[in-house]
């Protein structure tokens, strides 16, 4: 889609969204713990305090005030940004968040929007601990009034927290720990913003419809890589956005393959994906000759990397699943 | 917000005519509360509520001392509040009545209601909500450079709460324009205050360094002052401030309350210093109001409040439609 | 299944289950706003206080510390039991509930079991507004090593509430606010305790299966009334857990009728209901002829009765929903 | 819990066999830090660790003065914390490499390590969660009766946080046998502890009227002499007591850290007053020890560990088929 020229590290596309809004729209403000003079934990926004000055700034630990914060600014005239350093905090956050910002415009009769941001890094991968690994979106996304996006791509994680930055309601923003230094080719003719909500088919395929969203997609591309090479057809959807959720792609992609297999790194139970195929299931029963969603076991998550590689979804379980599932040869390579 | 200009001036000094003002917003909260009570016996206001009456001088005082553009985040106890700030009250009662023409057209109800125009940012039905919105509407104030404050509204028993600690905290480190106002009334809920609060709720912001005092909750016009004082200081730059207003709350916490937690007398005792009792012996003695004014300025309440009641009894309730719609925001 | 003799009040029974296991077990204790001397917002638990003194505590407005205080208690010889007065109000005490309650007895390498148990009261239907009305289960079921449970009958809240105290991991119990106040029949017969994790047919039928938890279960069996006179016989399974999740029992019902309607309280996107449909969808894709949730507007909670009654699903909504997606007669009296 | 028990004494005197000890655990506390920085970097320990290098006097002064049954809470930068209280350094790196013979089975790691039969209830990699899980300890204490207390380590900076606040007021007014010990060590990860936090934080606890100390967190005795008198305190019954250890970081605040934020010479000054080299000079002064007998201690440790790295690269790595299984509890 692309003319890329160059490549964007996923973390500058994060830096170079929040610095274009905050050109843009002086009421775009940033905060959060450590991320004005040391640019954050992960690397993420150096630069910006030096840049936009009292408009970036560092928080004492008080996720919760920082919420509300957030909340009571955006209601009177702010666009904030904050950053939740890694998103296992936001069950500190999350009272602000769900039953203030979520429900602003709603409650309020439409008298006021809440236009606020809030980053997260999310996911595990990177033998981070039970407490600093989790994926929250089962906590978050059945928040109506709560949008929530995690980008798969640099260039989708830039065009999606600009449009994040503009929308006149609050927004949660993932991002997956393990993407921040991946490069991605971007080029001048891309949208300056992608619309919240609409899913994108990333690669075609005939046989069956995989389905994720921020790292997981990409664990999908290569799964349908090797998938391709044993003759399955994969299509991948990188969904983008889980509220507001776009089934019209899904259900258009499965009336094509007939079978769906949603892949989320978190609990079966209680999880997005299972949620999003009993959505699909509702409307396109009769399309699907079989899905399935893989998850993570149902427990924390593991420290020791011999058990947390083996508890996340990866490209290796996708293929042998699919493969053994589909009925095609079952010495699939896992891993590779 | 037409009846806050008087309070442009620097200080709280007031004429007769403010005076008068003051007293019967304070009488207009407690006629709505009364009159609240009785609809919601006879059904037409839903859900619960939480009175303010006995605590009208607190929000009254303080209200009459911003000024247009300022922000304030009230609570679940909130009629008080957003009447004082100058909400008007038949807009208020359609939202108790769960009307199309309510405050938030029948949508947030009596814990929630927000009303901007009036620089009502909410009513927090969550304890410490309204900490932490009123501490944003500060950080936006001072990035924006409005020169407005924000005010919050609160219990005491809020102030053992998370928002509390780290708002008061976050506040106090940006020198934020926000006022803490804390509304004494020596209860959360039915529990004695003491009870669940270790130390006096003061030395929390004193230990943070925030400007702090504490205020005879029921006289209007000591509110006024102390508040005036708070507000000043917030606006200068200098920081946020608290004002603890010690009050008391003649009924019941919500629509079921036991009761049974007064101590003796106590009940008998606050009601000698009614805000309205109070209110209506200072504007006699400093003013010369004759008594028989303040009666009208009574009947004059009470009959508006019965002419609010009528209408909004036969206002539209909202379509169901329009409240169930897809969330497009 | 009981020999009914009497009948038992819902905030009753839940009652009788913290009296007779603090009165079985010392280590049991029990705390909340203003639970004690005055017995309960709900007037769920008087009396308690009276007769356990300082094993029953009125706490400060202090959700987190509360939580955490149940978790550290839980993890040195007590079994705690904390109430959250509105459902609502756990999202300020999450933190401590998921990241250190649930995953204790896992991360501790099964070292440390954590038991303890939050009762909040949950549900719309009383006018109360956004912010005391929601069901916290989409924010909690995706929480692996969190118990959740929630009752529909006062029977069953008296013997689920004992297993959750007796269970040696944290249980969220979760009671709907419109039911504190029904009767039901109970007999000296009933089991002492009911297993977690189990789900119950309370109706047979064979036509479609209709399955929801607490208020949504009653709901489900009055609309079985209407709809056995219209001609479809449906079965109703109570899953009374939602973790751990009973999927044995729903698939049985379903390779029975071939059709699943799911009744949630609470948004379709990130919900519980549709997630249930997902996870048997996978399994029971071809025993499926038909199957959907119905489910609340994607919007917060209104006060107004004339927008909240249309908002909750009811018996006349699923009375009408599985009529008209069946091909009954079309002419379905609603509420009745 | 063996080493405690010559704390039983109700003071703090302490002999030169005892005295010996805790410098010896300071120093065993020292080099598997630098062990595990160096493991780190040759990919031997995962993830991320946040080391307690220079805060040693302040964890072992204080478990010092534990008694058997008493708990403790540590944090993210907890080695340290679980070192003094006596769990098995091999069990501890053990963790850190992520084998099946560590701590928690290589489920926890760095952050997350309990250890029941130490007394240790858990580090909690998120900030303020060890006040509140102490808090609950201590209410199991109070309730059953046993006479233990619980200790929470925890920050400066997590004295803005919810948990802090909530914790410290339920614990005074339930008079609860808990010791919040604050470990100063000046900075939040980068950012100075000043820049974000309003008065000190001593004043906090003072205005709930919980006891409250401050101390020299790098004096070892000093340490023990005053966590001696706030664990009494809290074992009386008379409630929680406060103790903030002023101490520094000698190394960065976890495997990635800019180091920027240090004012010029500031390390430097405070490596002068490394708790190892007060507590050699205090060894050799007050107990007459030879600087050859510590120069033994020390090497005896760096041979402890190199074993204890040997040992636990040589441990199995836990099976992913337990450590994937369904979660029954
Ligand atoms: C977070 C939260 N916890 C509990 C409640 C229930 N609740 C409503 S009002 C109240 C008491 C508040 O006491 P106080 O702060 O003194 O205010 P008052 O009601 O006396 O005005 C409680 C516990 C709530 N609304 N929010
Ligand atoms: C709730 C929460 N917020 C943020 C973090 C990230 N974090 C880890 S350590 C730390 C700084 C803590 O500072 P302090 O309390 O002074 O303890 P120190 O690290 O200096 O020992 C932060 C912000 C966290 N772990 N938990
Ligand atoms: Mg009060
Ligand atoms: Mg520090």
């Amino acid at each position: 889609m692309s003319d890329a020229t160059e490549t964007l590290e996923y973390r500058v596309a994060i830096r170079e969204a929040i610095a274009a809004e905050m050109e843009r729209d002086e009421t775009v403000v940033f905060f959060g713990e450590d991320v004005a003079v040391a640019g954050g934990v992960f690397a993420v926004t150096p630069g910006l305090y030096e840049r936009f000055g009292e408009r970036v700034i560092d928080t004492p630990i008080s996720e919760l005030a920082m919420s509300a914060g957030a909340f009571g600014a955006a209601v009177t005239g702010l666009r904030p940004i904050f950053e939740i350093m890694f998103a296992d905090f936001l069950l500190l956050a999350m009272d602000s968040l769900v039953n203030q910002a979520a429900k602003y415009w709603y409650v309020s009769n439409e008298q006021g929007s809440c236009p606020l941001v809030v980053r997260a890094a999310m996911g595990a991968g990177g033998n981070f601990g039970a407490m600093h690994s989790q994926s929250p979106i089962p906590w978050l996304q059945g928040v109506p009034g709560l949008k929530v996006v995690a980008p798969a791509t640099a260039g989708d994680a830039k065009a999606l927290l600009r449009a994040a930055i503009r929308d006149d309601n609050p927004v949660a923003f993932l991002e997956h720990k393990r993407l921040y230094s991946v490069k991605d080719p971007v080029g001048a003719g891309d949208p300056e913003v992608l619309p919240l909500g609409k899913a994108a088919v990333v690669r075609e395929g005939t046989d069956v419809t995989l389905v994720s969203i921020s790292k997981g997609v990409r664990d999908c591309l290569r799964a349908a890589d090797e998938l391709a090479e044993r003759g399955v057809g994969a299509e991948v959807v990188d969904v983008r956005s889980l509220r507001p959720l776009d089934t019209e792609t899904i259900l258009a992609s499965v009336a094509k393959t007939n079978r769906m297999v949603v892949v989320e790194e978190g609990p079966l139970i209680g999880g997005w994906g299972a949620n999003l195929l009993g959505i699909i299931a509702a409307e396109g029963l009769h399309d699907l000759d079989d899905a399935w969603t893989i998850a993570c076991p149902e427990t924390p998550i593991p420290y020791s990397p011999t058990l947390e590689d083996p508890f996340m979804p990866d490209e290796g379980k996708i293929v042998h699943a699919v493969a053994s599932r589909l009925g095609v040869a079952a010495e699939i390579a896992t891993g590779a | 917000m037409a009846e806050k200009t008087e309070s442009k001036a620097p200080g709280a000094e007031i004429d007769a005519e403010g005076a008068r003002d003051l007293y019967r917003r304070m009488r207009l909260i407690r006629t709505f509360e009364d009159t609240v009570q009785q609809q919601f016996q006879k059904g037409n206001v839903h859900g619960t509520t939480h009175l303010y009456s006995g605590q009208e001088a607190s929000g009254v005082g303080v209200c009459s001392m911003l000024r247009e553009g300022d922000k304030v985040a009230g609570t679940y106890r909130g009629h008080g509040h957003s009447i004082a700030l100058g909400v008007d009250p038949q807009k208020l009662m359609d939202e108790m009545f769960g009307r199309a023409t309510g405050a938030c057209g029948g949508r947030a109800g009596s814990m929630n209601v927000v009303d901007l125009e009036q620089g009502l940012i909410g009513c927090f039905g969550i304890v410490g909500g309204s900490i932490g919105a009123a501490t944003g509407a500060a950080l936006a104030a001072k990035l924006r450079g409005t020169g407005n404050v924000a005010v919050a509204f609160f219990g005491d028993g809020t102030s053992n709460q998370a928002y509390f600690h780290e708002s008061l905290n976050w506040a106090q480190v940006e020198r934020l324009p926000v006022v803490f106002v804390c509304e004494n009334n020596l209860y959360m809920e039915f529990t004695p205050i003491e009870n669940v609060t270790a130390g006096a709720i003061g030395s929390r912001p004193m230990a943070m360094g925030i400007h702090t005092r504490q205020v005879d909750g029921n006289d209007v016009f000591a509110v006024r002052e102390a508040a005036g004082e708070a507000i000043e200081h917030a606006r200068s730059g200098a920081g946020p401030a608290f004002l603890e207003t010690m009050t008391y709350r003649f009924v019941g916490h919500s629509r079921s309350d036991p009761g049974k937690y007064r101590k003796p007398g106590e009940l008998d005792e606050w009601k000698k210093r009614d805000p309205l009792i109070l209110g209506r012996k200072a504007l006699e003695e400093r003013y010369g109001i004759e008594p028989e004014r303040l009666d009208e300025i009574d009947a004059d309440v009470a009959k508006e409040l019965q002419e609010i009641v009528e209408r909004g009894l036969a206002a539209p309730f909202p379509d169901p439609a329009d409240g169930g719609k897809e969330f497009k925001a």
